[in-house]
C-alpha cells in the first residue's frame, strides 16, 4: 500500500512541444492518501488516460516525478511498481479456467499451491465468483470478466494501488449500476488505494472520495463530490458536475455589488478586485435556483418532468436559466419570480471562484 | 459475426465464381474418373475396366514408396517450417521503419517461379560451383546432393524451408498484429514470464491464423513437384520421386492413363481427407 | 534501446540473410560467363558480362516468354478478383441454400493436385480449341486462385459493418452504385492482398502453363526449363532469365507491403 | 402522416423475436421504444424501415402497405449506435450523399449541406474524413445526413450510447428541436428511462420482444401498467417484494405493518406484489406526514454518494433494498439504518403481475 505523489508532473507526446495545446498533461501536482479511491473525471481528451499510464509505468512523463510513499518511481518500469489495472475491454486469459486466472499472479510470484487455493477462494467469495472457479474463462459475460481482471490485482497483498480506466464502457447498461456498487462494496472491504477514470460523472461521484476534474491536460480542482457540488472553484466544473449543470450567467460588478441584468445578487463570496480582468461571472445550481414573490421577473421556457423531480427553464433577457422542482412542486402560472440562494451562488473572474 | 439475412438472391452473386471454378474442375475431373475405370490402347476405343486400376495403384509397392516419401516430407516441413515461422515472427519488430523493409525480403522468395527456385538451388548447392556446395565441402563434410541420397533429401527439405516458411511468418505476424496492447500490459503487471505470455496470450490467439497456415502448407507441400523435378529430377534413383513426380512419369511419362488417374484420385482424396479432418477438429476445439 | 531488444532481432536478421545467399549467388552468376562459372569458383564476377541479359532482351524466344507470363498473369488476376468480390459479398453478408457446402467445395478445388489435372487439362482445352494461348493459362489457374480470393475478401468483407450497407441502401443507393462507389473503395486494402495472392501463385506455377502451351503463349518458365535440358550447361543465360522473373514479384510487393500484415490480421486468413 | 405495424411478428430459426404486435405511430413529437439490450427495439426499427421483412403482418406507411417495398424507395433514414459514416467520403460527400443520388443540383446541395453543417456545428469539418473526427462529431455527420434528405421517417437507434456523459445531455437537449420542424416520423430507441422522459414523447417500453405498454412517457412512469414495464422504467431497478394484506393493514416481512390506504380498501385479502421507485425509499424522515410512511429497518451493504443525492443499498431479511434519498449520508458497511417507505407512492400488483388500480 503506499501514497501516490505527483510532483510537478507536465508530460507531452512530442520531444519539442511547443504551444500549450502541444501539452498533453500541464503541471499537476497531487497527492493521493494509502487506501483512498480517487477518480479522474473529465470529457475525452483531456489527459486522464496520460496520467493513469504514467503512474502505471506505461509512460515516463516528460518533467516532474512520481513518488510510491517515499521512493521515486518516475523511471521505475510498470512490472516493478506492484500495481493492478482493469482495461476498458475485459482482457482474461481465455484458454484459463477462472481459478487459473485468478491464481495466475500469485503462481508468477512463486507462492505455494495451498497459499494460492486460498486466497483465490476467498477473493472468488468476495466477487461472487465462486461457482465459476472452474469454467473457462472464456465463456463468462462481460461484467464476469471485469470481475476477473479486478480479481487478479486483489490475489496480489503487495498491490499499492489498483486502477480502472472507464471498466464499464462495454458492460450492459442494465449491468453497470450492480457493477459500480461491487466495485464500491470491494473497496470498502478490501481498503486498496484504487484510481477509477471516466467520463462519466455518476461513476466518478458515486465511486471515489476524492475526485479530481481534469480539462485540456490540467487539474481544475480536486475535491469530495460534495465539494464540487457545493462550491465549483471553476465554470467548467461546475458546468461538468451535476445534471443538468451550473447556470453560469455574466454580471457587471458596480463599485462592489454585483449585478445581474440590473438586479442586485447576494453571494457567499466577495467580488474582490475587478480590475484586469477580462470576465465576471455568476454560477448558480439549478438546485439551489427557486421561485419567490419578490425577485428577477422570468419567463417559463420549458418544463421537463422526470419522475424523481422537474427541470424548468426560464428566461430574463435572452439568459436561459435551468431550475430543479422536486416531485409534487410545480412552476408558477405567470408573473414568476426567481432568487438564488445566496448560500450556494459565487462569483467566478475568468472562470475561477473570486477569491 | 455478422448475423447475415437470408436471401436466395445470393446465387446470382456467386453465379460467376461457380462457372468459372466448375468449367475448370468438373469436366476435367470427369476425364480423370473417365479414364480410371477403362482401359484404352488409344483412338478413342474404351474397354470397362471397374476398380482394378484402383487395385492395382493401392497394392502396388510404388505407390506406397511415394506415398511414404511424401509423407515424410510433408511431416519434416510441416515440423519445421511452423515453428521457425512463428519463432521468426515473434522476433520481427512491432513498429516502425523496419517492419515493411522486413516484410518486403521476407515475401520475396514466395514470388519467384518454382522452376526458379528448383534451379536457383541447383546452382547454389552444386558440390564444386556452388556456395552451399563449396561451404560444406568446405568444412570437411562430403555433399553431393546430385549422388547422394540422404543429401539430396536434405537440400530439397531445406529448399523448401527457404521458399515456404515467409508464409506462416507473414500469417503468424499479421496474428500477433491484432493482439491488443492490453494483453501485454496485464501479463507484464501479473508478472508473467516471456514463456506464459506466449503460452497464455500469445498462441490462443495465433492458433485460427496457424489452422490456416497448416492447412496451406500442407496442401502445396503434399502436391508440390516442380522445386524438387528441376532440383533432382526425382533422383539420385527415386529418393525425391513424390507423388506428384511419381505421377506425371506415370501418366506422360509411361503414358497408361487407367493408373494414372486411378492414382489421381485416390491422392486427390487422401489430401481432401486430411484436411477435412484436420479443419472439423480445429473447429470443434474452437467452440468447445 | 536496451541490450536486450538488439538481441531480440537476432534470429529474423538471421533468417533473411539466409534468404538472400541463393538470391545472391543467382544474380552473381548472371554476370559471369559460362567458362568462368565452370572453370573458377568466385564470390564476385572476375569478368562481369551482361552478354547474358543481351541474349534475353534481344532474343525474342527469351523476352516473349516474360510477356507471354505477365499476359496470362494479370488477366487471371484481374478476372480472379473481379469474379470473386461479388460472390464473397454473398458469403459475408447472407445466408442461403448451401452457402457452407459452396464454400467448401471452393475450397476444395484449392486442394487439387495441378499434377493431377496437367493432362485432363490438356485434353479439355485442346478439345475447346483454347490450347497455347494466353486466356487458358490465366481460366486454368482461376481453379485455385479464385477460392483463395473468395477467402480472402470475405474475411474482410466480414470487417465492415453490414450498417454502412443499410446506411447507403437506405440514402438511395441501387446496390451496384454502392457497391462500386463505396464498398470496394473501403475495403481496398483487402482486394490489395488478394490481388497479391493471385499474383504470386498465378506467376510461381509451371506444370498447368506448360502443359497448356507450346510456342505463342510460352511462359518464361517453360522456356528456362527447355533450354537447361537441351543446350546444355548456360547457366549464366538461366540465372539471368531467373533474376529478371524476381523483379515483377519484387514490384508487387512493394505496392502492397503495408497491407501483407494487415491484410492478414483483417482478413480470416 | 402515420406508420402503422399491423400485428407484426419475427421469427428466426425457430426463435421469436417479436412477438405479435400493432402500433401506430405518427409525427409530432419523439415515438421513444424504451428496454434494456436485447429487448427487440433493433428489430423493430429494421422492419419500420423495410431492412428486415417481418415473419407476418404488414407495414403500412402514409396509408399504403409498403411490406415489401424495397428500402431505396422509402423515404426512410437511420442513425446506428456506432456512428456509421462512407470511410472513403469525406464529412461534406457524407452529408451531401442523399441529394446527389437522389439527382439534385450541385449548388442547391452545397447550400443545402452548409445550412445542415451549420446547425449540427460541423462548418469547419466540411473536407475532413469521418475518421479524423471525435465520437461526438462523427454522430453529428451521421445525423446531418439524416435531416439533410428531409427523410419522412427518421429511425435513431440509441444514437448517444457511444458519446460522452456530458456531450450526451447536450445532444440529447438539441435533437427535439432539430426534428421539431421536420414533419417527420422520429422514432427514438434507448435503454435509459431518464432519456425517455426528458425526451417526453409517446413512449413504447419493450421487453423481450414484447410491447409491455404504450402511452406518454410521464404516464407510463406514474402508473406502470404492469410489473415488468415498471421495472423496464427505472432507474437505478424499482424495488420489489411480497406483501400480504389482512385486513386493514398491510405486512411486509412479518415485521413492518401499515394501514390499508383508502384506495385499496376493497381488494380482497392475499398476497400481491409491492413495487417502491429508490427515490421513494428515503433515510429522511420528515418530509411526509406521518401516517404515509413506514419504517423499516436493516443493515447498509454499500453507501454510494454522489455529492447532492445518496444510494445506499441495505439488505433486509437479504433481500436487497436500494433507497435514494437527498443529501449525504456517509453510513458505514455493516451498520443498521432505517428507510422510510412512502406508502402512497408503492404499486401494487397482483400474481400476474398486473397493476392493481386504485378507487
Amino acid at each position: 500500500m503506499a501514497k501516490i505523489t505527483l510532483d510537478n508532473v507536465k508530460h507531452s507526446y512530442l520531444d519539442k512541444p511547443a504551444g500549450d495545446i502541444e501539452w498533453a498533461l500541464k503541471h499537476v501536482d497531487l497527492t493521493w492518501q494509502d487506501g483512498g479511491a480517487y477518480a479522474l473525471l473529465g470529457p475525452s481528451g483531456c489527459g486522464k488516460t496520460t496520467m493513469l499510464n504514467l503512474i502505471s509505468g506505461l509512460l515516463t512523463p516528460s518533467q516532474g516525478r512520481i513518488l510510491f510513499d517515499e521512493n521515486d518511481v518516475t523511471a521505475l518500469p510498470a512490472d516493478e511498481r506492484r500495481l493492478a489495472q482493469v482495461f476498458q475491454f475485459p482482457v482474461v486469459y481465455d484458454t484459463m479456467t477462472v481459478f487459473d486466472n485468478l491464481a495466475f499472479p500469485l503462481k508468477n510470484r512463486g507462492a505455494s499451491s495451498e497459499q494460492i487455493r486460498e486466497r483465490v477462494v476467498e477473493i472468488a467469495h468476495m466477487l461472487e465468483l465462486e461457482t465459476e472457479l472452474d469454467k473457462r474463462a472464456s465463456r463468462l459475460t462481460a461484467d464476469g470478466k471485469q470481475k476477473i481482471s479486478l480479481g487478479r490485482g486483489l490475489v496480489r497483498s503487495d498491490v499499492n494501488v489498483i486502477m480502472f480506466d472507464e471498466p464499464l464502457t462495454v458492460i450492459d447498461p442494465h449491468l453497470k449500476w450492480q457493477l459500480r456498487s461491487k466495485l464500491k462494496e470491494l473497496h470498502q472491504q478490501v481498503g486498496v488505494t484504487m484510481i477509477y477514470v471516466t467520463h462519466d460523472q455518476t461513476e466518478a461521484l458515486t465511486f471515489a472520495d476524492q475526485v479530481a476534474v481534469m480539462l485540456e491536460g490540467e487539474v481544475l480542482q480536486t475535491g469530495t463530490p460534495t465539494e464540487l457540488f457545493e462550491k465549483p472553484m471553476h465554470t467548467f466544473v461546475g458546468h461538468f458536475i451535476g445534471s443538468p449543470g451550473m447556470n453560469v450567467l455574466p454580471c457587471k460588478v458596480d463599485n462592489g455589488v454585483p449585478v445581474f441584468a440590473d438586479y442586485p445578487v447576494a453571494l457567499s463570496n466577495a467580488p474582490g478586485t475587478t480590475n484586469n480582468v477580462v470576465r465576471t461571472e455568476i454560477g448558480v445550481r439549478p438546485e439551489f435556483v427557486s421561485f419567490a414573490d419578490e425577485g428577477i421577473p422570468v419567463e417559463i421556457v420549458n418544463v421537463d418532468d422526470v419522475g424523481r423531480y422537474k427541470i424548468v427553464e426560464v428566461q430574463h433577457a435572452q439568459h436561459s436559466i435551468k431550475m430543479i422542482l422536486h416531485e409534487g412542486q410545480s412552476p408558477p402560472s405567470d408573473g414568476a419570480k426567481i432568487i438564488f440562494d445566496p448560500a450556494k451562488t459565487y462569483i467566478y473572474t475568468d472562470e475561477h471562484l473570486a477569491a | 459475426m455478422i448475423d447475415k439475412i437470408a436471401n436466395q438472391k445470393a446465387w446470382f452473386f456467386i453465379l460467376p465464381v461457380t462457372l468459372l471454378v466448375a468449367f475448370n474442375a468438373i469436366i476435367p475431373l470427369m476425364t480423370v474418373v473417365n479414364y480410371s475405370v477403362q482401359e484404352t490402347f488409344g483412338d478413342n476405343v474404351f474397354f470397362w475396366e471397374g476398380v482394378t486400376w484402383y487395385e492395382q495403384v493401392l497394392t502396388s509397392d510404388r505407390f506406397h514408396a511415394s506415398f511414404l516419401r511424401q509423407l515424410s516430407f510433408t511431416g519434416m516441413i510441416l515440423l519445421i517450417e511452423i515453428p521457425l515461422g512463428i519463432a521468426v515472427a515473434l522476433s520481427m519488430p512491432r513498429k516502425g521503419p523496419w517492419v515493411s523493409v522486413c516484410l518486403v525480403l521476407m515475401a520475396l522468395p514466395l514470388l519467384i517461379p518454382w522452376n526458379v527456385v528448383g534451379s536457383m538451388w541447383n546452382i547454389f548447392a552444386l558440390p564444386d560451383s556452388g556456395l552451399l556446395g563449396r561451404m560444406i565441402n568446405g568444412i570437411g563434410i562430403d555433399y553431393n546432393f546430385t549422388q547422394q541420397p540422404v543429401s539430396a533429401w536434405l537440400t530439397t527439405v531445406v529448399m523448401d524451408v527457404w521458399h515456404w516458411t515467409s508464409l506462416v511468418v507473414l500469417l503468424a505476424y499479421a496474428g500477433l498484429c491484432s493482439i491488443p496492447n492490453a494483453y501485454y500490459q496485464a501479463a507484464k503487471i501479473d508478472g508473467a514470464s516471456n514463456w506464459a505470455v506466449f503460452r497464455y496470450i500469445q498462441l490462443p490467439k495465433l492458433k485460427r491464423v496457424l489452422t490456416i497456415a497448416i492447412l496451406l502448407r500442407f496442401m502445396d507441400s503434399f502436391m508440390i513437384y516442380t522445386e524438387p523435378f528441376v532440383l533432382t529430377g526425382g533422383g539420385p534413383g527415386n529418393t525425391t520421386t513424390f507423388l506428384s513426380i511419381d505421377l506425371v512419369k506415370i501418366a506422360l511419362g509411361q503414358f497408361d492413363l487407367g493408373p494414372a488417374a486411378a492414382m489421381s484420385l485416390i491422392y486427390f482424396l487422401i489430401i481432401l481427407l486430411i484436411c477435412w479432418i484436420f479443419y472439423t477438429l480445429m473447429m470443434r476445439h474452437e467452440n468447445q | 534501446m536496451k541490450i536486450s531488444s538488439y538481441f531480440k532481432w537476432v534470429p529474423s536478421t538471421l533468417y533473411i540473410i539466409f534468404l538472400m545467399l541463393p538470391i545472391y549467388w543467382l544474380i552473381n552468376m548472371s554476370f559471369k560467363t559460362t567458362n568462368e562459372i565452370l572453370g573458377t569458383f568466385s564470390l564476385w564476377p572476375q569478368q562481369f558480362t551482361l552478354d547474358n541479359y543481351k541474349t534475353i532482351f534481344t532474343d525474342p524466344t527469351w523476352y516473349n516468354g516474360y510477356i507471354n507470363s505477365l499476359t496470362y498473369v494479370v488477366t487471371n488476376t484481374v478476372i480472379s478478383v473481379a469474379v470473386a468480390l461479388p460472390a464473397a459479398y454473398a458469403f459475408s453478408r447472407y445466408r442461403f441454400l448451401g452457402d457452407k457446402h459452396m464454400f467448401f467445395w471452393l475450397l476444395t478445388n484449392r486442394m487439387a493436385p495441378p499434377a493431377v489435372f496437367a493432362l485432363p487439362f490438356f485434353q479439355f482445352y485442346s478439345a475447346i480449341g483454347l490450347f497455347d494461348t494466353h486466356i487458358a493459362v490465366a481460366l486454368a489457374h482461376c481453379l485455385f486462385n479464385i477460392p483463395l480470393a473468395v477467402w480472402i475478401l470475405e474475411g474482410f468483407m466480414s470487417g465492415v459493418p453490414k450498417e454502412l450497407d443499410e446506411t447507403a441502401f437506405l440514402d438511395g443507393y441501387s446496390f451496384w452504385r454502392f457497391f462500386i462507389r463505396i464498398f470496394v473503395p473501403t475495403i481496398a486494402a483487402g482486394i490489395g492482398v488478394a490481388m497479391f495472392f493471385c499474383f504470386m501463385y498465378s506467376w510461381v506455377e509451371l506444370l498447368l502453363a506448360k502443359t497448356l502451351t507450346s510456342v505463342d503463349a510460352k511462359p518464361i518458365a517453360a522456356t528456362m526449363t527447355r533450354t537447361a535440358s537441351t543446350s546444355g550447361y548456360e547457366l549464366g543465360l538461366l540465372a539471368a532469365a531467373g533474376t529478371l522473373t524476381i523483379i515483377p514479384g519484387a514490384f508487387v510487393i512493394y505496392f502492397v507491403r503495408n497491407y501483407i500484415a494487415r491484410g492478414f490480421a483483417l482478413g480470416r486468413v | 402522416m402515420t406508420l402503422e405495424l399491423k400485428n407484426i411478428t419475427k421469427k428466426l430459426g425457430g426463435e421469436v423475436h417479436i412477438y405479435e404486435t400493432s402500433l401506430t405511430l405518427s409525427t409530432g413529437g419523439f415515438n421513444v421504444l424504451l428496454g434494456n439490450t436485447l429487448a427487440g427495439k433493433t428489430t423493430l426499427m429494421r422492419m419500420m424501415a423495410g431492412l428486415e421483412k417481418p415473419s407476418s403482418g404488414e407495414v403500412w406507411f402514409k396509408d399504403k402497405n409498403v411490406t415489401g417495398l424495397s428500402v431505396q424507395k422509402r423515404s426512410a433514414a437511420m442513425v446506428y449506435q456506432q456512428f456509421i459514416n462512407y470511410p472513403n467520403f469525406t464529412v461534406f460527400e457524407n452529408i451531401a450523399s442523399p441529394l446527389k443520388v437522389s439527382g439534385i443540383a450541385k449548388a442547391e446541395i452545397k447550400n443545402k449541406v452548409e445550412q445542415i453543417a451549420d446547425l449540427l456545428k460541423l462548418t469547419s469539418m466540411l473536407n475532413r474524413s469521418p475518421d479524423e473526427l471525435s465520437g461526438g462529431q462523427q454522430q453529428r455527420t451521421a445525423l446531418a445526413r439524416a435531416l439533410v434528405k428531409q427523410a419522412e421517417l427518421v429511425l435513431l437507434d440509441e444514437p448517444l450510447a457511444n458519446l460522452d456523459y456530458k456531450l450526451r445531455e447536450e445532444l440529447r437537449e438539441e435533437l427535439p428541436k432539430l426534428f421539431k420542424d421536420s414533419g417527420a416520423i422520429v422514432v427514438y430507441a434507448t435503454t435509459e428511462p431518464t432519456e425517455a422522459l426528458l425526451l417526453a414523447g409517446n413512449t413504447i417500453t419493450l421487453h423481450q420482444g414484447k410491447v409491455t405498454q404504450v402511452g406518454g412517457a410521464a404516464d407510463i412512469y406514474h402508473s406502470p401498467e404492469n410489473l415488468i414495464s415498471a421495472q423496464v422504467f427505472s432507474d437505478p431497478p424499482i424495488n420489489t417484494s411480497q406483501v400480504t394484506k389482512n385486513g386493514t393493514q398491510f405486512v411486509l416481512h412479518e415485521s413492518v405493518r401499515w394501514p390499508v390506504p383508502e384506495k385499496y380498501s376493497y381488494l380482497d385479502d392475499g398476497r400481491y406484489t409491492l413495487a417502491v421507485r429508490p427515490h421513494h425509499l428515503t433515510l429522511v424522515r420528515g418530509d411526509v406526514e406521518e401516517n404515509k410512511q413506514v419504517p423499516i429497518t436493516g443493515t447498509v451493504q454499500v453507501a454510494e454518494i454522489n455529492g447532492s443525492e445518496s444510494v445506499v443499498h441495505t439488505s433486509v431479511h437479504n433481500e436487497s433494498w436500494v433507497s435514494q434519498s437527498r443529501g449525504i449520508h456517509d453510513l458505514e458497511v455493516g451498520e443498521t439504518t432505517t428507510m422510510y417507505l412512502k406508502t402512497d407512492k408503492c404499486f401494487l400488483y397482483d400474481l400476474d403481475n398486473r397493476l392493481i388500480e386504485a378507487r
